[in-house]
């Protein structure tokens, strides 16, 4: 297993209270695997990578566990954490476009990163100049500043970079939303390619765009409201999901392939509850036409079946065939 | 980048242009005629007064249709001449202003350098932490709010009378001749360093502040939060985030260029320190038009400098602009 | 979030603000000052009431000047035409600001061009150096002609500020529909544009308030100030003059510039509060 | 980065620091050049006695052979002509050039100064001079006959030059002027010369050296710099930057033999004002030996040990040197009106201005407005006659059997017609005591029911106002202490009042009396030293200003003088075993003994 979440519970604190951003989160991902992670705007998705990766306030650890690769990862600690960093878990930020120091030329600003890192650039340069052919990047934008480069160029720049080291884990957070449909194909075709050529161990793929993990992700999970729903691989999350949510949101997909926009799930109605204070039991609870008693009860997020987990208290087949 | 030159070309143009169509102004509306305030001056009596009067006239071309007068004001800038000084007759205003401006370079180039590059650095330093914020900082707010020259005054008390530490009057020993030699050199700076401290004090303050409220967005900008992902060190984060809060307090200091040369004026008049700022003011109340119509140029045109040299290095600093993407922006 | 919801969470977060407190604290106890000061001072301002040169004392709380003045009664009504001066000077500054600013976003092509051009030259123009001719050219100066002056000079600032926000908020969805649907543009500008920056505008008129007082407190100490009436500039001018503080009259030297220090100082920490307040990103800090 | 950033920064500071070093002395390059022949040939005088090497000017120079001066120049020196009446450098008249006499207001006397004896008439319209043997000019070259006779030609109006200079009055009655022999010179006069004004440019005309001055044009004579102008005094120019002039001693001044005095300072750096501000710190600091300055504080300063004293050791501490009036425009009602005028003189609190706006250091005007060197002329039964003093109920009084009455209830008297009276007092802004004498001006005839405020135009309006008779009620005090008192009465009754140029003094309310015309005429043709004639006459022109109030004399502003004792002693002051000079470097007073209280200095035994 090259990650293991363990009850992971991270909570925003603000002045009027904790908002309670990811609960009780298990799960595991294999080597190599690229899970998506999809679910609404404010679901818990950008928490969850962000946990993963730079835990900071007004982000706090309430419970919960990480492993990597076999070894407990120090999410809480930042200064012991900033080991683990880009070298084993990096992330390819939802800001990707801005993620550059615009006053820095590109090269300059690797080499200062790795430099601050510890890792000597100049026996990396090669390879990197490898991988930028490999995106289709010339290497002469490392003697450019970020604004010369286009939204397309900035995006596979950074997936170069983040993945430099060779990361056991990498994060990339709405990689596609902000280009045109060719440049996003190629992106996440990028993505899987670099799975192959091991310069990534696993990838988390954060999105609200199931479109685009239907063609990279070998299993989706779904969250919803700070909850995992659903976790199974990409062709059961598609055509036999569990979870009532999977299911009414997968419907509401126009056409799988055709590109989803970022919109409040229609089909259902009321709102995400306000993590702020969340009904306990099941978030769901309130707008899910299965809703019974139970569900005041927090479901727990349990495999059904190999690889397929799901958190519902109703009978998943059931509900499947309904 | 040649669109952004030439922007900044075409209003620093227009900026001279209309800054010495005001200057122009200055002595022809003010009530009174110069002339006469020139022979009123010289003491002169009965016949003398006509003659001189008419002189006067032809000398500063005032008896020449308006259009004329403009063009030939035009004309006599391009040559350096500004003019005769009415309070300092018959001193021409140019050699006036010239022997006043090395005091005023001295005074506001290294007041304006250090004061940015101090203040910049302190805010950086004071927007590490919450509690140096809260405990550095409101001495800047305090600061930027204080008027220059009753802290003027008030160090020149201090320092000059009340502990007698420097010189309060001059610019250099009234004791002196001057010449390149050490005692001098001292001199000139201690009768430089309170005028330049009270600049300085305030200055400072003001880009303190400018530089922690800028870091603080810097920090939270979303290549800080990259770098901080990829685990880069604090150091490194600071010191982009430093960098590139510079280039908007070098907006700042051009925008406030004006502010600060004001300043020096009455600076200047607390510590009779013999600058323009000085000579504006003794202008003023001898009604000496064409000296303060000579000053006020000098002002521009330094300010316009002053002004074209950051605007060079902020182009040499800030590739944004010279990928020619901001071009306007400025 | 409604809009209500986010009022009170801006309220909410504004009395948590210590910064926003204690700016606005010493702001309000020098308006308070301003309206309750004249009717506790015992002394008409310029009178000539007690020995000369008086230290402060229960009779004269602030001394007294070589005339035997009250400086608490000079003190007191010099603040308001102090603060007279940071609201018209600082609020012209703003309207007229606002108005090139909205006009040169909103419109932009030539219009912003020209008025861009207009803004970067009046920008350059060294704005004191300007108010002291202006200044010697009026015979008679009142607070409320420096006020003028000062509104007419210092726009530029807040016009390039208001200008570049503008720019961005007139992208907005909001503003497509508004326009779509046939509002003239400066009901969009009034309805939909304003409201949206109106923190920020906020802002950038106390900072024009705070720059007003100072330019003034100049102007005054130069002896530009009013030729009538008298403002905390013009009691240091006279302290000055009269060398208040060589002969040990501190209490009439220190009162006027520690009220500048005070108001002006006290509004800019209440402007960073503010940003604090307005901007979410900041309240971490 | 940071490192090459504070390295920048260093030398940028460095190089502005040099910047500001190099400047004053690029100044004074050509300084050193021109003294350069005095040096020179102070050698060849010094090496008959002592085989010295020439002394160079030394960089520091010593204190105790130094005296520090201020209070004239407000500005950069920048006019060394001494016929720049209102803006040659300090000391130009007195200490570099010369008058042929001096004249001592405290004594009434003229002291023969280029002239070898006192002024000797012939006869009724020919006043011969003779010149001390010996003059020299700083270049060696004798000062002689020649040299008077180029001077007061200059500004004859048929002349060579035409130069209208201060002293062109004197060809009203002049006919000519003749070289007798190298040392004489004649003044004819037409009949019934101006005796009075004839004496007043004795004592004022700075003598030039025709050799330099007849090369000039004629508007170099009258508006060039002169800048390296050859004297005859006891100074000479050394250098001078922005804010200093240095005056050096001239070693080789003919006083010195004459007079058995050297001036004790060997220099005289005048410095030049800030602010009174800054002159009262320096003073504080000992920075300064003579401060002409008005410094406010001046009580705190004698008695404080300070080590500062002034003329006078108690109120008023200063000498008067002029008497500020309040000047009335009679050209408009009711000002034309003499009760009303009057009323006004009775409403004014004068002691108050005093006390309060002056904290006692300078006098109430004696109701004549004669100053005090002329208290001899005052007509002690006229003053007491028709004198006034404040009286409040009196003026109230006047202005009701006058015919002014409340009206509508304002608490304020309207016009005889019934129109309302609304006066303003103006002086310029931030002259700050004028500006407290007004307010209590003000409030002394509001108190009376004038409805009169103050108003503080700047100067140039302020002053346009009275030059072009636009003003109401101002206060003035530009007649100066002189050799006569003619020169008073000429600027109250300034005539012709039509027309009042730039260049002419008084009058500014246009007070129309042919009588008191003719007086001030009459006062000029009486003979100098004639005081019965002078009494005669002033007592008439003393009943015209105490019966018509065409000005308001109100009090004698000061000649303002702190002097310390620390390096410099020996000054003029009240005292019976000191000196009777006026401790005064400003322009038109070190030819009133100022110049004799420099050859009284001596420094200070500690030294």
């Amino acid at each position: 297993m090259s990650l293991n979440i363990k009850n992971l519970t991270v909570y925003y604190q603000t002045l009027k209270g904790d908002v309670q951003a990811l609960e009780h989160a298990n799960l595991s991902i294999a080597d190599g695997e690229i899970m998506g992670l999809a679910g609404e705007s404010g679901c818990g998705k950008t928490t969850l990578s962000n946990s993963l990766i730079l835990l900071k306030p007004p982000m706090k650890l309430i419970s919960g566990t990480v492993e990597l690769d076999g070894k407990p990862l120090p999410i809480t600690d930042m200064a012991r954490m900033d080991e683990y960093r880009f070298k084993k878990v990096s992330i390819i930020p939802q800001y990707a476009m801005n993620a550059m120091n615009p006053t820095r030329k590109i090269g300059k600003m690797i080499e200062e990163l790795l430099h601050s890192r510890r890792v000597d650039y100049s026996t990396l340069r090669t390879e990197l100049t490898r991988r930028l052919e490999l995106v289709k990047l010339s290497p002469d934008i490392l003697d450019m500043y970020p604004i010369e480069l286009s939204g397309g160029m900035k995006q596979r720049m950074v997936m170069v970079l983040s993945t430099l080291l060779n990361p056991s884990l990498l994060l990339a957070d709405e990689v596609t939303s902000a280009l045109d449909v060719s440049s996003q194909k190629s992106v996440s075709e990028m993505l899987v390619e670099f799975r192959k050529r091991e310069f990534v161990k696993s990838v988390v793929v954060i999105t609200h765009d199931i479109s685009i993990l239907y063609q990279i992700a070998d299993s989706i999970m779904i969250m919803y409201a700070g909850q995992l729903a659903e976790k199974a691989s990409t062709e059961t999350i598609i055509h036999r999901p569990l979870h009532p949510y999977t299911h009414l949101l997968i419907s509401s997909l126009p056409k799988v392939g055709v590109r989803y926009a970022e919109k409040r799930l229609e089909g259902i109605p009321g709102n995400p509850p306000l993590l702020l204070n969340p009904p306990i039991g099941c978030r769901f609870r309130e707008r899910c036409p299965m809703a019974f008693d139970k569900c005041v009860e927090e479901p727990p997020f349990e495999e059904i079946e190999e690889g397929h987990f799901v958190a519902c208290w109703k009978e998943p087949k059931s509900y499947a065939q309904a | 980048m040649a669109k952004y030159f030439r922007r900044k070309l075409l209003i620093y143009l227009l900026t001279f242009i209309i800054a010495v169509t005001v200057d122009w102004c200055i002595p022809r509306f003010m009530p009174g005629n110069p002339v006469d305030l020139i022979i009123s001056r010289a003491g002169l009596k009965g016949s003398a007064v006509s003659q001189m009067y008419t002189f006067y006239m032809q000398a500063f071309g005032l008896d020449q249709p308006i259009w004329k007068q403009y063009l030939n004001f035009w004309i006599a800038i391009f040559h350096g001449d500004l003019g005769t000084s009415i309070f300092l007759f018959p001193s021409p205003v140019t050699k006036v202003i010239l022997g006043a401006v090395p005091y005023d370079l001295a005074l506001l180039i290294p007041a304006i350098l250090t004061s940015w590059f101090a203040g910049n650095n302190f805010g950086a330093f004071a927007a590490r932490s919450k509690r140096l914020d809260n405990t550095l900082l409101p001495l800047g707010y305090i600061l930027t709010g204080t008027p220059y020259m009753w802290l003027g005054i008030v160090l020149a008390w201090a320092f000059g009378i009340a502990w007698r530490i420097f010189p309060i009057a001059g610019g250099y020993s009234f004791a002196m001749r001057p010449a390149l030699t050490l005692p001098f050199i001292w001199s000139l700076f201690q009768h430089w360093f309170l005028p330049f401290a009270s600049l300085f004090i305030v200055q400072f303050g003001g880009w303190a502040i400018g530089m922690r409220n800028l870091i603080i967005y810097e920090l939270e900008a979303d290549y800080s939060h990259y770098l901080a992902a990829l685990g880069a060190p604090k150091r490194l984060v600071r010191k982009y985030a430093f960098q590139n809060a510079m280039l908007p307090q070098l907006t700042g200091l051009a925008l406030q260029l004006g502010v600060i040369v004001a300043g020096a004026l009455a600076t200047e008049v607390v510590f009779s320190y013999p600058g323009i700022g000085y000579l504006i003011l003794q202008a003023i109340h001898n009604e000496d038009y064409f000296l303060l119509q000579g000053c006020f140029l000098f002002v521009v045109i330094g300010v316009l400098l002053a002004n074209f040299i950051i605007d060079i290095t902020y182009v040499i600093v800030d590739p944004r602009t010279r990928a020619g993407m901001q071009g306007g922006a400025s | 979030m409604t809009k209500g919801k986010k009022r009170n969470e801006l309220l909410y977060f504004a009395f948590r603000n210590t910064k926003l407190k204690i700016g606005l604290g010493v702001v309000l106890f020098f308006i308070v000052l301003t309206f309750v000061g004249p009717l506790i001072a015992k002394y008409n301002p310029t009178d000539s009431v007690g020995p000369a040169g008086a230290p402060p004392s229960a009779q004269f709380w602030f001394g007294t000047t070589t005339f035997g003045e009250d400086v608490f009664s000079q003190f007191v009504h010099g603040l308001s035409s102090t603060f007279l001066v940071g609201i018209v000077g600082g609020g012209l500054g703003t309207i007229l600001g606002m108005t090139i600013g909205f006009a040169a976003g909103y419109r932009g092509g030539n219009l912003d061009e020209v008025l861009n051009v207009l803004t970067n030259v009046v920008l350059t123009i060294p704005v004191l150096a300007l108010l002291v001719v202006i200044s010697a050219y009026v015979k008679v100066r009142g607070v409320m002609i420096e006020s003028l002056f000062i509104g007419v000079t210092t726009w530029p600032w807040a016009a390039r500020a208001i200008r570049a926000q503008t720019f961005s908020l007139k992208t907005r969805d909001f503003v497509d529909l508004a326009r779509l649907s046939g509002e003239s543009p400066v009901k969009i500008i009034f309805t939909e544009i304003a409201p949206n920056m109106a923190s920020y505008l906020f802002m950038t008129f106390i900072l024009m308030f705070g720059s007003a007082i100072l330019t003034a407190a100049t102007l005054d100490f130069l002896g530009l100030g009013p030729t009538q009436g008298i403002s905390l500039g013009t009691m240091m001018n006279l302290a000055v003059l009269w060398s208040a503080l060589m002969l040990g009259m501190w209490w009439w030297f220190i009162p006027p510039g520690i009220g500048i220090t005070a108001i002006v100082g006290g509004l800019y920490i209440m402007n960073v509060g503010l940003d604090e307040i307005f901007n979410p990103k900041l309240r971490e800090m | 980065m940071r490192k090459s950033t504070f390295l920048i920064l260093s030398f940028l500071i460095v190089m502005s620091m040099v910047l500001a070093a190099c400047a004053p002395a690029a100044v004074a390059t050509p300084i050193t050049i021109t003294s350069a022949p005095q040096v020179v040939k102070e050698t060849q005088v010094v090496t008959q006695v002592v085989p010295a090497t020439p002394a160079p000017v030394p960089l520091t120079y010593a204190r105790n052979e130094t005296l520090y001066t201020s209070g004239t120049q407000w500005g950069p020196p920048s006019s060394w002509n001494p016929f720049n009446g209102g803006g040659y450098a300090m000391g130009t008249i007195g200490l570099v050039y010369e008058t042929l006499y001096i004249y001592d207001p405290l004594a009434d006397k003229f002291i023969p100064w280029l002239a070898a004896q006192d002024m000797k008439w012939v006869d009724p319209t020919t006043l011969e001079i003779k010149l001390r043997d010996g003059i020299t000019w700083t270049d060696g070259t004798p000062l002689t006959a020649d040299d008077v006779l180029f001077t007061y030609k200059l500004a004859d109006p048929n002349g060579d030059f035409k130069a209208g200079l201060n002293f062109a009055g004197l060809y009203n009655f002049l006919s000519s002027i003749d070289k007798v022999d190298n040392l004489t010179v004649d003044f004819k006069f037409k009949a019934n010369p101006a005796y009075q004004e004839v004496g007043f440019y004795l004592w004022q005309t700075p003598i030039v050296q025709a050799a330099s001055w007849s090369k000039l044009d004629v508007k170099d004579i009258t508006g060039g710099a002169n800048e390296n102008g050859i004297g005859s005094g006891p100074y000479l120019f050394e250098s001078h930057d922005q804010d200093r002039q240095v005056l050096v001693r001239n070693d080789n001044w003919w006083g010195i033999k004459a007079f058995g005095k050297t001036p004790g300072p060997k220099r005289i750096v005048d410095i030049v004002n800030g602010s009174n501000n800054v002159a009262l710190g320096l003073v504080l600091q000992g920075g300064l030996d003579l401060s002409n300055n008005f410094l406010p504080g001046v009580a705190t300063l004698v008695k404080g040990g300070y080590g500062v004293q002034t003329y006078y050791p108690e109120a008023p501490y200063m000498l008067s040197a002029n008497v500020a009036a309040l000047i009335i425009n009679e050209q408009i009602k009711p000002l034309d009106d003499v009760n009303f005028r009057k009323a006004m003189a009775y409403a004014i609190n004068t002691d108050d201005i005093v006390q309060t706006a002056y904290t006692g250091i300078v006098k109430a005007a004696d109701p004549t407005g004669l100053l005090p060197i002329w208290d001899k002329y005052v007509d002690q039964d006229m003053v007491a006659k028709y004198g006034w003093s404040y009286d409040p109920a009196k003026a109230k009084q006047i202005l009701a059997d006058a015919g002014y009455k409340d009206v509508n209830n304002d608490k304020f008297v309207e016009n005889k017609d019934g129109s309302p009276i609304a006066l303003e007092v103006t002086c310029p802004s931030g002259w700050t005591d004028w500006m407290a004498s007004i307010q209590i001006i003000s409030k002394n005839a509001q108190a009376v029911g004038i409805n009169m405020t103050p108003a503080y135009p700047d100067y140039g309006p302020w002053r346009d106002a009275q030059l072009k008779g636009t003003f109401q009620l101002s206060i003035q005090n530009e007649s100066q202490m002189s050799s006569t008192p003619w020169s008073y009465y000429k600027w109250v009754f300034q005539n012709p009042i039509a027309n009042i140029a730039t260049a002419q003094y008084g009058n500014y309310g246009r007070y129309d009396n042919p009588k008191a015309f003719d007086l001030v005429n009459q006062l000029n043709q009486v003979k100098v030293g004639d005081d019965a004639a002078i009494k005669a006459i002033t007592s008439q022109l003393q009943e015209i200003t105490l019966t018509e109030y065409p000005t308001i004399p109100l009090w004698y502003n000061g000649l303002w003088s702190q002097v310390s004792n620390a390096v410099w002693t020996n000054w003029p002051s009240s005292a019976d075993s000191a000196n009777h000079y006026l401790p005064a470097s400003w322009r038109g007073y070190w030819n009133m003994t100022g110049i004799e209280m420099l050859l009284d200095l001596k420094p200070a035994a500690a030294q």
